[in-house]
């Protein structure tokens, strides 16, 4: 175990994330990251929460890290399993108040791109996952984190694919567009977290993680990030309880919080 | 002129030129001609593996996946189907990355994608590279919420609904089959997305425990299933175990749903018929399998047939398979792994060895 | 203009004139709104029916019956809805049979009607009087598969889908929400319903068990109430029992579906809370009451009101309903017949003696 | 019990029903007589069919008659018990043969009224049921069988309300409005049983009662008639087999088979 070294990229994201979520509301989250922050969440600010996963469990009881988003650990003696049609539609219908979605592209306005690389669907330069269910919860639940890593490649001005409308073409595009919810609240990577200007829509600087100049963040990001007024403030810093619980009792084996060699 | 009105502008993106290959998934009234001339009665309809791909398997058909996310997919009948050489199947993964290795042999050749890859353990490079060598065309691009929509959409007897998913994303100019229109019950705009209901040619479902007549129940996630069974043209129906009609009525103390057998087709008894993925109450993933097949075999073609070839082409059945897995260490322990999952036995360390390409551990868990 | 588009020959035919009063029951921007505000934390729910009466059920409300055919219907909690003098309701009865016995006392007083009625006990002559005498104003008619179709559309968050019910009939000229479209993805013609997704403003659901935060414990037909429990703007639930949440995790030995408490608003511990229908696994329907109600109060208005003021109004609560019907005895003899029906309980003689006008046996198995 | 009696017209009529029904079949009844025929059939000469109520019970263990369309004994030990929505969907999707309904009024064309007497629905003579089910299993099912009374005011030109349609205006007018499957393929009163004429639609004598002339059915319907070639065949009349199985197994208690005092 890793319990005296320094935090590691992934636990500090996984620690941003984890501060997104409210205490008392429902949670929907993927594998990954996300899944991390939510249980780590749980077992520090935000005790009563719900989680709510695509296959249909909510509300597990507490157990391992679960290894697929299908995984039994996902509807632990869940007293409701959901077809995943229903799962959806608890977004639609007010249910869920926020959800994490993964990107390996975003572009200013928060559209995200999780199809693939290139500009032709049929023949581009790798195939990626596709939507999953992150369109799904994109179109329909009231607030969406995006997390990610940065480079201008990840930051593009324009996705290679709208795999998940975040605000469009900006301004009030994305409701006229016909969807649902806020859209993107926040945007969160190794370098800071982002928000959105209230009126264009454009992603904006909020808070840098502790020894990122901004330039570093312009630099990795492929259109002009627009800043707050006066001083940039920084990110919080994962605590050493929160690491600690992270290591010992959310992911012992760093399945998802140790970085790849 | 088909009866059918495509996204024209999907087609063009998609490059489909002749539609006709996209009308049988939404043909509500060939696959209602064809329930009715479903088996009745309450008859034995057990047959082999074998027999029911053989029978019910036709080259070209629409194939949708069942279960999900590797849990309960019924992977060895699809094993099946590539040793029998079937060719040009359509199909709708749930995720895609279970017929990504049936391109490979033919098999698939025309992917309906909501999700390809296996979250955590990556991408699917064979898919990818499937792709870009032309081995397997794109016929449509969905969200996981939009398919599950059009199945229910069939489910419920309604030849289509309206939904605020995928307005506005890439994803409805890749689709043939839905659109953007206009609420039809709003004076201010309200565009909706059309999605018509969904009727794959053949799905097979692996339950826990089915009856000869072809009752069958699911317990863990349904997902799509009720509405897959409902849908499906040709519905198999393999099971971890056959129990008594009796059973299904009166001995089940579990929570789930039963499949009625009057959507059935065929049975067959078909222990670890999901393997090498998660069936609940009877075994876990073979995590260090998906391992070796992700990290070893998909970036590279040769090592993907020679893959697939060792625990698919030359590997007889599902008996063994589970044989290369572990045998009867390795069934204990995925009964062990699941069971402690779900509660239902004593917690246990679910630390492993990850399958590294300097690391096989021969066996699999 | 309201932002809703009407089917006018249905407004015509209705005498419709002001449709803002239809406006909230298809609403589904303002049920996210109002889902958005419940309370998501595991907090105790539980008040007492006349408090949850009180504070969610609001004069002029949209109440949607949950349960079907006297199975699980929330009679109770109308009967309290009438003690409190609740008025002008717009209800949705499965059946409408359900509400009638609240207009006479102007709690409802609009209806949107699938069928009224009491099956082979025969038609509801005091709704037939009602309706003639205007007190209740038909809002809407539907088929049942019609309303089940609006409120699925809702659980699966699409504002509205396709159905091939209802088209051609005189029902379709009788509905304000529902009209008859082309099929978008058809070149040829092919004409279908569209029916919206419906959001009631209050539903009580009595189930058989609830833990004190609202997860709720359905079996026997659920018919439309997970969908109902999902649209509902304001939900209350009340049960046979209150159980600890463990009991609904782990102790669940039966097939049936659970509510999940975030939807919940309030939790009622309701014993008999469906008297003088049926409840599956606790009693039968008091047959012979409803013959009363059928046959000697519903023919004449002095009857009914006499009838409805002894049984209601000049009633406390449930447990004074059951006294009256019969008592211990009662509760032992509709459990016996239940549980035989269900074949939980050896086979009985269901054989009993018909209420009539001439022969009231003063007790009402 | 009246175990030796003539049957009554309500156990003719049963009987009738029963005949409609064939082995290995999937059929869908309501309450009242169709179920007491659907019982006698699964008793007599179709062992193998597979009944389906709208509460969404299907396949039930053999008890008593049921008193309610909703009652346990119509999900008695059923291994499925959908919810409604999915139970009528059964019958779209092609997976029900045959379904039973009874009228206030049919006309020419077979289509039905359980709404009201009377023109107007707001104001009417007599309010009815309206639809329940009915609508759903006209519009979708396969093939329609129609039980009630007859008289001219039973059976007129024009029902007062189209509560379900069956060949709309004759022709093709029903495949036109947009609905599936056969419509009503028999109507069946105390006097008879009719069919439909393949081109017009239009009703026809198929076989008349014993005992009951062609005047009788015409006087007592409100328009014309169509007959067979050839002279009218009798309807089959109730063996003593079935009466003694009907009266002692089916309803032993009469409750759908006794007629009204």
């Amino acid at each position: 175990m890793k319990s005296d070294t320094p935090a590691n990229p992934l636990e500090m994201l996984a620690y941003i994330i984890s501060l997104q979520i409210e205490n008392d509301s429902v949670v929907y989250v993927g594998t990954g990251l996300p899944m991390v922050a939510a249980i780590l969440a749980r077992k520090t600010h935000a005790p009563n929460i719900t989680i709510v996963y695509e296959s249909g469990g909510q509300d597990p009881i507490p157990g391992d890290m679960p290894w697929s988003v299908g995984c039994p650990l996902t509807w632990r003696k869940s007293a409701v399993l959901m077809e995943m049609a229903y799962s959806f539609g608890q977004s639609f219908n007010g249910y869920v108040d926020i959800a994490f979605l993964g990107f390996a592209q975003v572009d200013m306005y928060g559209n995200v791109n999780t199809h693939h690389i290139g500009k032709d669907l049929t023949n581009p330069k790798a195939r990626l996952t596709g939507s999953g269910g992150n369109n799904d919860l994109s179109s329909l639940t009231e607030k969406m984190v995006l997390v990610g890593l940065q480079t201008p490649e990840r930051f593009p001005e324009k996705v290679d694919f709208i795999t998940s409308v975040g605000h469009l073409e900006g301004g009030n595009s994305r409701k006229e567009a016909g969807l649902i919810g806020q859209g993107p609240v926040a945007v969160i990577s190794p370098w800071g977290i982002y928000d959105f200007e209230p009126e264009t829509k454009r992603m904006r600087v909020k808070t840098l993680t502790p020894g990122i100049p901004f330039e570093i963040a312009q630099q990795t990001t492929g259109f002009e990030l627009l800043k707050p007024e006066g001083e940039i403030p920084e990110s919080p810093m994962i605590t050493p309880e929160a690491l600690h619980i992270l290591r010992t009792d959310v992911d012992p084996n760093g399945v998802f919080t140790t970085m790849p060699s | 002129m088909s009866k059918f009105s495509y996204n024209q502008e999907a087609l063009k993106n998609l490059n489909i030129e002749d539609t006709s290959i996209l009308d049988s998934l939404v043909d509500f009234e060939s696959a209602r001609a064809a329930h009715l001339k479903k088996p009745r009665s309450k008859v034995d309809k057990r047959i082999s593996l074998k027999e029911a791909v053989a029978e019910y398997v036709s080259d070209g058909d629409v194939l949708s996946d069942a279960g999900f996310a590797y849990v309960r997919t019924p992977h060895q009948a699809y094993f099946e189907m590539m040793r029998q050489g079937k060719k040009g199947l359509q199909v709708i993964g749930a995720p895609n990355t279970n017929q990504s290795y049936m391109i490979n042999y033919g098999t698939a050749s025309y992917s309906h994608n909501s999700y390809i890859g296996a979250e955590m353990r990556g991408t699917d490079r064979n898919y990818s590279r499937q792709l870009k060598e032309g081995k397997v065309k794109i016929l449509s691009e969905w969200s996981h919420g939009g398919v599950a929509l059009g199945l229910k959409a069939a489910q419920l007897g309604a030849p289509g609904l309206m939904s605020k998913q995928m307005l506005g994303s890439d994803i409805m100019k890749h689709n043939p089959y839905v659109s953007t229109i206009q609420n039809p019950l709003r004076n201010d705009p309200d565009p909706v997305a059309f999605i018509p209901a969904l009727y794959p040619d053949v799905v097979v479902i692996h339950a826990q425990v089915a009856d000869k007549f072809g009752n069958a129940f699911i317990y863990g996630p349904v997902v799509n299933d009720s509405a897959l069974a409902v849908a499906a043209k040709k519905l198999i129906i393999t099971a971890e175990e056959i129990v008594p009609e009796s059973s299904l009525r009166y001995g089940n103390g579990k929570k789930g749903i039963v499949i009625p057998f009057i959507y059935a087709d065929a049975v067959v008894e078909l222990p670890f018929g999901a393997v090498p993925g998660n069936m609940p109450g009877y075994y876990y993933w073979s995590r260090q399998w998906w391992e070796k097949t992700l990290r070893y075999a998909s970036p590279v073609e040769e090592k993907f047939i020679e893959h697939f070839n060792e625990w698919v082409m030359d590997t007889k059945d599902q008996f063994e398979f589970v044989e290369k897995l572990g045998g009867a260490k390795w069934v204990a322990e995925a009964r062990r792994q699941t069971k402690a999952a779900e509660n239902d036995n004593e917690d246990i360390d679910f630390a492993y060895q990850e399958f590294t390409v300097d690391n096989d551990p021969g066996i699999y868990y």
